[in-house]
């Protein structure tokens, strides 16, 4: 025995009793063990915006413990329409169909706009630029089919035990996800 | 620790105050760097925050222009600029409160690394005096701590106890509750019916304009056999009504209740039943909605035309400005609401009605294809609409009625040229009937299975409440143009419909054909409408001459008395007792105070 | 050892001094901020949106514009309506989930036909048959209520959203995914395609960024189509002429909101466009050349309709919408999809 | 022949039919692009590799066995403070203080009532295993693995003496906080332990500014108050005194015989050495004392009694935490605001999601208030068991020969070893005196030699 551990004392009651009582105390551990292994999952589970529960209320771009959230619009192409006139790029009643800053709806300009074919435009996010504040995400599912909404990217999100979107947002749309699908993307398939 | 004193030559000592003065300097330093840079890391936190591109006032400002000038390309040319720099400002924003965070973490561990050096330079070698009473210090401090507990034990509990004191919650604690709170607001079990009273409480007392149902007949009740103004026989009390008012007296137990106004003031009245004295009046002010000018209402009709109605807990005043109040039966406010001011040519005078608990308001008013009338049901607690329906009509002056017709509970409704019957649960329409004519003011009146109305002054229709959609052509049971009113309701014992119009003539018709089986002239202006009291037709005229005749197939005058003063409501019949509003006062006609006993 | 007593010592208690001072400007400094900050972040639920995609400057219009007023409204039966056209003895077909729901004009359900599927689109013949467009094919009920017929697919990316009747045993079928107007005949045989993209003829093709192509037959002749992503009503001759369009987009009251309106077309005895349009929802009625000639119902009258999330349906993902049908007497009933509601809209007199 | 046909397609849409409801109808194709277009993929950036979860069980075990021997065998504090800083950079600044183990607790006691709440394991693994550690070898995880606990260690400058009555007032919080948070956490309503970490958002160099500044406050205290969050706050810290109150072995100053010198208690900045204090004496004193801890052992049923009933009235405003609860009390309030036209709040788009379903709302805010109903009177008997536990503990007599850390307050740190006048002696600093030395004369030799290593 080491010099700084402690020497073989004689038994007394108090010993006996603290003897006991770890014992009781490791029983105790390996019960919860017992009673939780079966439950408990391998894999880890990751926090995810549920679209169809989104009610596009702007606390994502507020409530994140990040300075710039880890919720970002992304974009489901084969929902969209390739509108020229974006009702998620362009603001109610645009002054003209083009990328003047006056026309965008996006406070950080985060959508790109670019031209495929007439009449068709194609419309993508620069995540760096997101702040998941679903304005855009409003203006596509009023008007138009949907295609942008919120989610939350793993890249950036750091996993926090309690969301701090979650706990505010009035859809309650946030929950936790298994790790392994760590996104509800929309599909062309609905579910 | 004990590191000054290892060195003892003074020149040591020299360098050793040299280098902990150089230290405590960098302590100072990167304290101060600390507190710097964590005010600029909060304040440009919060500046940042409300100079987020979107909140630019300028920016804002400058799109607004953009909107009244389309084609001003230096506008444009100006916001995109100012979009850039803000965009900029925002991101920098963003990357300083990372950098600035770094900067504070190392000003921290900087602040540390010296001050400890610092300290341990200065370090006074610890001296410990001998300490012999181990043991008292040791019960003294748990002495100490057990009362420090205690403390904060005491702290919990007071905490714990204020926190209980906030139990109070709009979610019912038990599951089983929970199915009534959803009713409860879809507005199917409608408002809490468990506190309202029983419909017989209802029949026995005079809750609304024309009794319990709107049709104003009661089958066991005894007039005074004389009743003379001047002596007092007969009268129980007479109290005069501080405010004018066009509207009925109503009666809930040993209490009655009357709402007067003028143009600027709108008051509730209630008075003790037994002896007249004015219980409580209060003054309905403040309402929210109601319109900061005063509004013009001809006198014909005045400021407080509309009769209150009870839902045996709360009783309720709507006044010609359209101030709609509750109160509790001892006179303290529940809620009161502006459903917008009436536009009305002649002034607002349809009453109030009752149905389990909801307040049935029909609102209609100005021209039909203004389509601002509604019919509203809301929750008698508290105000708050539980269900509203446009109705198709202009301005009517009728009274809605809540009749159990064909087996479910209808709201009947007259306006323009329509009855409408909606299910009173959720205002969906039943069934309607188009005959009416002109101003509709006469309420309907439901007896013997049928619906009676009148088109002013047109004709008396016996409508069956058992079809859907548009009845006109197949639901008519039958049709009358004799003598037909245009102010007065109708009445009727199940038997005869009985009718006093304002001309003074009465009427009486048999309810399975409308065959008229009598007319009289009473030979004086009738405003009141006509009620029934066990087998006798009482009418009181404008004058304020009061006629009893009899409730049968031929007329046959039972008595006649003087009021003195001028009636334009109709009475009250509750307990033997009948209640009487002259332009002036309140009467009670019937037996002296102390013999009034109200059934429950 | 002698305590040193140079002023630079750091005694507990100087140092208590200064960090205390220190600790009391920190915390003074961070309650300052925190305090100023706070209504700042959007930490309150009861601050408004600050991001808000707000429209309500555009859902109000001209009083005078309104000339409609709701004389009653009552409820489809079924959940899931989509298109609504009226038929014989002025009673309502409604293509409702997997039914088609026949009411009358007061709302009563009179009868309803079961399909295999979701029901997109429905039309009557005077004599009581029944026209139900399913995604890919037609299938025609008699007037009874039986099956008589299901016609072939016209194509694989064929989903039917619109139907109309002509006059001389004519079916026009609008068939967004292929993004043309089919004519055909009442056996189901395709006797021309209108409207398909064809620079010769002029004809730029529909726009369809969602399936709303909506199709009427008029006594003139000619057909009006919906074209949403271009924002206006085109008119074809029944050879696929393209004889005049019309329409701009603009949120204004006058244009067609958002990306692709109108979505639904109906007209007048005399000729008006009747008009539907989503995410702002309103139904308007314009004259015969395009010009704005009133509003039948306006934003207030569908709050559900243009509320976040709303009408999201179940089958396809499609965006529930507005429907409209007039009859004979000008009464113009609108479908309210999201809440199947049907809303009946008298001319103000 | 035609009428084959028919059977056949009507045949072949039931089939489709049967095949839409069973699977999924496709949305409405995109455009057709004549450009030969390609429509992008949507990018799904992964989350943390799963291995790297494991790779922190590992470190977390590895650091836990190398505190153990930094504490129990080498005895060494620069050990131990290299290890703290290594704690702070990997599992506070690098991991971002997520998952830790104080947090875990509640992810546990979620999964202990929620069945259908998955734990992962490696989660169930960051609580337990320094809970079995302090079984063992007491607060090693206090000691130098917690980024919390290293933080607060690593910052402290000049250390001020808690009053030792105070600090075991105080010392009762952890345990009335490990109860509320467990009470949360268990109902499923809130994570209050993470809601409410002050040093994670540090870590994270981002967060609320009201956590950013009370972290900045912690920090600053903890450079006067040793580890004021451990001592006072952290309710993981409670769990592993428990623990280490039982544990096999424990940190002793001495190797060899304590000398009575007093520098040890001296050196401690948490208050947790205790000195020797020998059997009552006084009979007198000894039968009051006996007769109070009767007393006290007969006012804890009472106690806990008095909690529980205290605590079941809490179960209102305690729900309130729960966010479906909140919302349904919002929505059935009768004075609730009607929805004005416009621009919405979060609440106005909440309340508008009750309206359409209040029954799924009403049915989840009933069941969290039910379960508060249970959790909320065991809550207050816990509060009541601690307090009672407490005065007992404090009543209780404990004999001690020598100078010796606390059991439970002792984190292990390791700076009381190099004060040790016979420590010093076994690493051959200083020679091994003759006799037993006055402590005062210890004192003065501990003065003139410094110790080799810093505290």
């Amino acid at each position: 025995m080491a010099a700084g551990l402690s020497q073989e004392e004689p038994v007394n009651r108090r010993q006996f009793l603290r003897g006991g009582l770890r014992v009781a105390a490791m029983t105790g551990v390996g019960a919860l063990v017992g009673a939780l292994a079966g439950r408990s999952a391998t894999d880890g589970t990751v926090w995810q915006i549920d679209p169809a529960r989104c009610l596009r209320c702007g606390q994502c771009a507020t409530e994140c413990v990040l300075e710039q959230s880890a919720v970002k619009c992304v974009h489901t192409h084969a929902i969209c329409g390739y509108c020229e006139l974006c009702t998620g790029y362009f603001v109610p009643d645009p002054n003209a169909l083009n990328t003047g800053a006056e026309n965008q709806l996006c406070p950080t300009a985060a959508i790109r706009r670019k031209y495929v074919e007439d009449p068709y435009y194609e419309y993508t996010i620069d995540e760096n630029l997101c702040i998941g504040c679903g304005k855009c995400v409003e203006g596509c599912n009023r008007f138009g089919n949907g295609s942008l909404y919120l989610q939350i990217r793993h890249d950036r999100c750091l996993n926090c035990n309690e969301c701090s979107i979650a706990r505010v947002c009035p859809g309650d749309a946030i929950h936790r996800v298994p790790a392994r699908h760590p996104y509800l993307l929309k599909t062309t398939v609905s579910h | 620790m004990p590191a000054a004193a290892r060195t003892t030559s003074p020149a040591s000592a020299a360098s050793t105050a040299v280098l902990h003065r150089a230290l405590v300097n960098v302590v100072v330093m990167a304290s101060l760097f600390c507190v710097i840079v964590g005010s600029a890391f909060l304040i440009r936190y919060w500046r940042a925050k409300a100079e987020d591109p979107l909140k630019s006032p300028q920016a804002i400002a400058l799109k607004d222009r953009l909107r009244n000038e389309p084609r001003n390309e230096q506008l444009k040319q100006q916001i995109r600029e100012l979009d850039l720099a803000l965009r900029r400002q925002y991101f920098r924003h963003l990357a300083f409160s990372h950098t600035g965070g770094w900067l504070l973490v190392g000003g921290l561990a900087v602040l540390i690394l010296s001050g400890r050096q610092a300290a341990r330079l200065r370090a006074q070698p610890p001296l410990p005096a001998l300490k012999t009473d181990a043991e008292k210090r040791a019960a003294r401090t748990a002495a100490l701590a057990r009362w420090a507990v205690a403390g904060v034990a005491l702290a919990t509990g007071a905490g714990f106890l204020a926190l209980s004191l906030s139990a109070k919650s709009t979610l019912p604690d038990r599951p089983q509750d929970l199915a009534k709170s959803l009713a409860k607001l879809s507005g199917e079990g409608g408002p809490d019916l468990a506190d309202l009273p029983k419909p017989a409480e209802f029949r026995a007392n005079w809750p609304r304009f024309l009794g319990p149902d709107g049709n104003a007949c009661v089958t066991n009740f005894t007039l005074p056999t004389e009743i003379n103004l001047t002596n007092g026989t007969g009268v129980a009390w007479k109290t005069a009504v501080p405010l004018l008012g066009f509207g009925s007296p109503i009666v809930w137990s040993n209490q009655v209740f009357l709402s007067g106004a003028t143009m600027t003031n709108r008051a509730v009245f209630c008075f003790d039943a037994a002896t007249g004295a004015l219980v409580w009046q209060r003054p309905v002010t403040n309402v929210p909605g109601s319109p900061a000018q005063p509004l013009e209402i001809p006198d014909s009709t005045g400021y407080a035309a509309p009769t209150m109605a009870t839902d045996g807990r709360r009783v309720f005043a709507w006044f010609g400005n359209g101030d709609l109040a509750a109160f509790t039966l001892a006179g303290a406010p529940v809620w009161a609401k502006s459903l917008g001011v009436p536009k009305n040519m002649y002034g607002h005078a349809t009453s109030l009605a009752c149905w389990q608990g909801r307040l049935i308001v029909q609102f209609d008013q100005g021209e039909p294809e203004e389509g601002k009338s509604r019919l509203y049901a809301l929750d008698s607690a508290s105000g708050r609409v539980l269900w509203q329906k446009s109705r198709p009509v202009g301005a009517s002056w009728a009274t809605p009625i809540v009749a159990d017709a064909a087996g479910k509970p209808q709201i009947i409704t007259l306006g323009g040229k329509w009855v409408i019957a909606y299910a009173a649960k959720d205002g969906t329409e039943l069934w309607r009937f188009q005959g009416l004519n002109g101003e509709v003011t006469p309420s309907p009146i439901f007896a013997a299975g049928l619906v009676f109305v009148i088109s002013p002054s047109d004709q008396l229709f016996a409508i069956r409440p058992d079809g859907f959609g548009d009845v006109t052509k197949t639901h008519q049971a039958w049709a009358s143009d004799e003598n037909v009113p245009d102010i007065t309701s109708p009445v009727s014992d199940g038997e005869l419909v009985f009718t006093a119009a304002s001309s003074g003539l009465a009427t009486c018709f048999d309810t399975k054909d409308g065959k008229k089986l009598w007319e009289q002239d009473l030979e004086s202006e009738i405003n009141a409408s006509p009620v029934l009291a066990a087998g006798r037709l009482i009418v009181i005229t404008k004058k304020g001459t009061l006629i009893v005749a009899a409730a049968a197939r031929e007329f046959k005058l039972i008595a006649k008395a003087e009021l003195r003063e001028n009636v334009l409501a109709s009475p009250a019949l509750v307990a033997n007792h009948l209640f009487v509003r002259t332009t002036k006062s309140l009467i009670c006609l019937g037996a002296k105070a102390g013999t009034l006993e109200v059934k429950r | 050892m002698k305590p040193d007593r140079s002023p630079i010592r750091l005694t507990r208690r100087g140092f208590l001094r200064t960090s205390a001072r220190q600790a009391a400007v920190l915390g003074l400094a961070g309650s300052a901020a925190m305090s100023a900050a706070r209504p700042a972040c959007a930490g309150s639920d009861t601050t408004p949106n600050p991001f808000a995609y707000d429209v309500s400057r555009l859902e109000k219009f001209d009083p005078k514009l309104a000339r409609y007023t709701e004389a009653r409204q009552f409820r489809c039966p079924r959940p899931d309506a989509r298109r609504m056209a009226l038929g014989p003895g002025g009673n309502l077909y409604v293509a409702a989930g997997n039914y088609v729901v026949i009411l009358d004009a007061n709302g009563t359900p009179v009868n309803e036909l079961a399909l295999t599927a979701a029901a997109r689109c429905v039309a009557a013949a005077p004599d009581g048959t029944v026209f139900a467009g399913l995604r890919d094919h037609i299938e025609l009920f008699d007037a009874k209520g039986e099956r008589k017929a299901a016609w072939a697919s016209p194509g694989k990316k064929t989903w039917f959203t619109g139907l109309a009747l002509g006059n001389q045993g004519d079916v026009f079928a609008a068939d967004s995914g292929n993004r043309v107007v089919l004519r055909c005949d009442r056996a189901g045989k395709v006797l021309a395609r209108i409207g398909e993209k064809n620079p010769q003829r002029d004809i730029a093709g529909f726009i369809l960024p969602s399936p709303y192509l909506d199709v009427v037959w008029h006594t003139d002749g000619l057909l009006r189509v919906n074209n949403p992503g271009r924002h206006r009503v085109e008119v074809y001759t029944l050879d696929g002429d393209l004889e005049l369009t019309w329409g701009r987009p603009s949120m204004a009251i006058d244009g067609f909101c958002g990306c692709c309106n109108p979505i639904a077309l109906a007209l007048t005895k005399d000729g008006r466009y009747v008009t539907c349009e989503k995410g702002l929802p309103r139904v308007k009625i314009y004259q015969e050349h395009g010009a704005l000639d009133c509003v039948v119902a306006g934003p207030e009258m569908f709050p559900d309709n243009a509320r976040v999330g709303a009408g999201e349906t179940a089958a396809d993902g499609v965006r529930a919408a507005l429907d409209a049908a007039v009859d004979g007497q000008g009464r113009v009933f609108v479908l309210d999809t999201v809440t199947s509601r049907i809303h009946v809209m008298e001319p103000r007199t | 022949m035609k009428r084959r046909a028919h059977t056949f397609l009507v045949g072949l849409w039931t089939w489709l039919a049967a095949a839409g409801v069973a699977g999924a109808e496709q949305r409405f194709p995109p455009p057709d692009f004549e450009s030969g277009y390609q429509l992008p993929v949507t990018q799904t950036p992964a989350p943390r590799a799963e291995w790297l979860q494991y790779f922190d069980v590992l470190v977390l075990l590895i650091a836990l066995g190398l505190a153990c021997h930094l504490i129990l065998r080498k005895r060494s504090r620069a050990g131990v403070v290299g290890l703290s800083l290594f704690s702070l950079l990997y599992f506070g600044f690098y991991r971002e203080g997520c998952i830790c183990a104080i947090g875990s607790v509640q992810n546990v006691a979620l999964a202990l009532f929620d069945r259908s709440y998955a734990l992962p394991v490696t989660v169930l693994v960051f609580c337990l295993v320094p809970i079995v550690f302090s079984l063992v070898v007491g607060r090693a995880f206090c000691a130098a693995v917690c980024p919390h606990g290293a933080l607060q260690d690593l910052v402290l400058l000049k250390p001020v003496k808690v009053p030792a009555w105070l600090e075991h007032a105080l010392g009762v919080l952890p345990y009335l906080y490990l109860g509320a948070g467990v009470m949360f956490a268990a109902t499923g309503s809130a994570f209050l332990i993470c809601r409410y970490d002050p040093f994670v958002p540090l870590f994270r160099l981002s967060g609320s500014v009201l956590m950013l500044t009370t972290g900045a406050a912690f920090v600053v205290l903890g450079m006067f108050v040793g580890r004021p969050y451990c001592r006072f706050v952290c309710p993981y810290g409670a769990l592993l005194r428990l623990g280490a109150l039982v544990a096999r072995w424990r940190v002793r100053v001495t190797p060899d015989f304590c000398t009575q010198c007093q520098l040890c208690e001296h050196s401690c900045p948490f208050g947790a050495m205790r000195e020797p204090t020998a059997p009552a004496a006084n009979p007198a004193a000894q039968s009051a004392d006996r007769r109070r801890l009767g007393w006290l052992l007969l006012l804890l049923p009472v106690l806990i009694a008095a909690g529980a009933w205290l605590g079941g009235k809490l179960s209102v405003p305690l729900s309130r935490l729960d966010p479906n609860v909140a919302l349904a009390e919002k929505f059935l309030d009768p004075r609730k605001a009607a929805p004005l036209p416009g621009v919405q709040t979060p609440q106005s788009l909440a309340l508008g999601r009750a309206e359409d379903n209040p029954k799924e709302l009403l049915a989840a805010a009933a069941a969290a208030r039910q379960k508060f109903a249970a959790a909320s009177w065991l809550f207050g008997g816990w509060v009541g068991l601690v307090i009672g536990v407490k005065l007992i503990g404090l009543s209780l007599r404990v004999a001690r020969t020598d100078f010796e850390p606390d059991r439970g307050a002792c984190f292990g740190c390791a700076r009381c070893f190099s004060f040790c006048p016979n420590e010093r002696v076994r690493l051959g600093l200083q020679p091994a005196p003759a006799n037993l030395p006055a402590p005062a004369a210890v004192a003065a030799t501990a003065a003139s030699v410094p110790p080799a290593k810093p505290a």
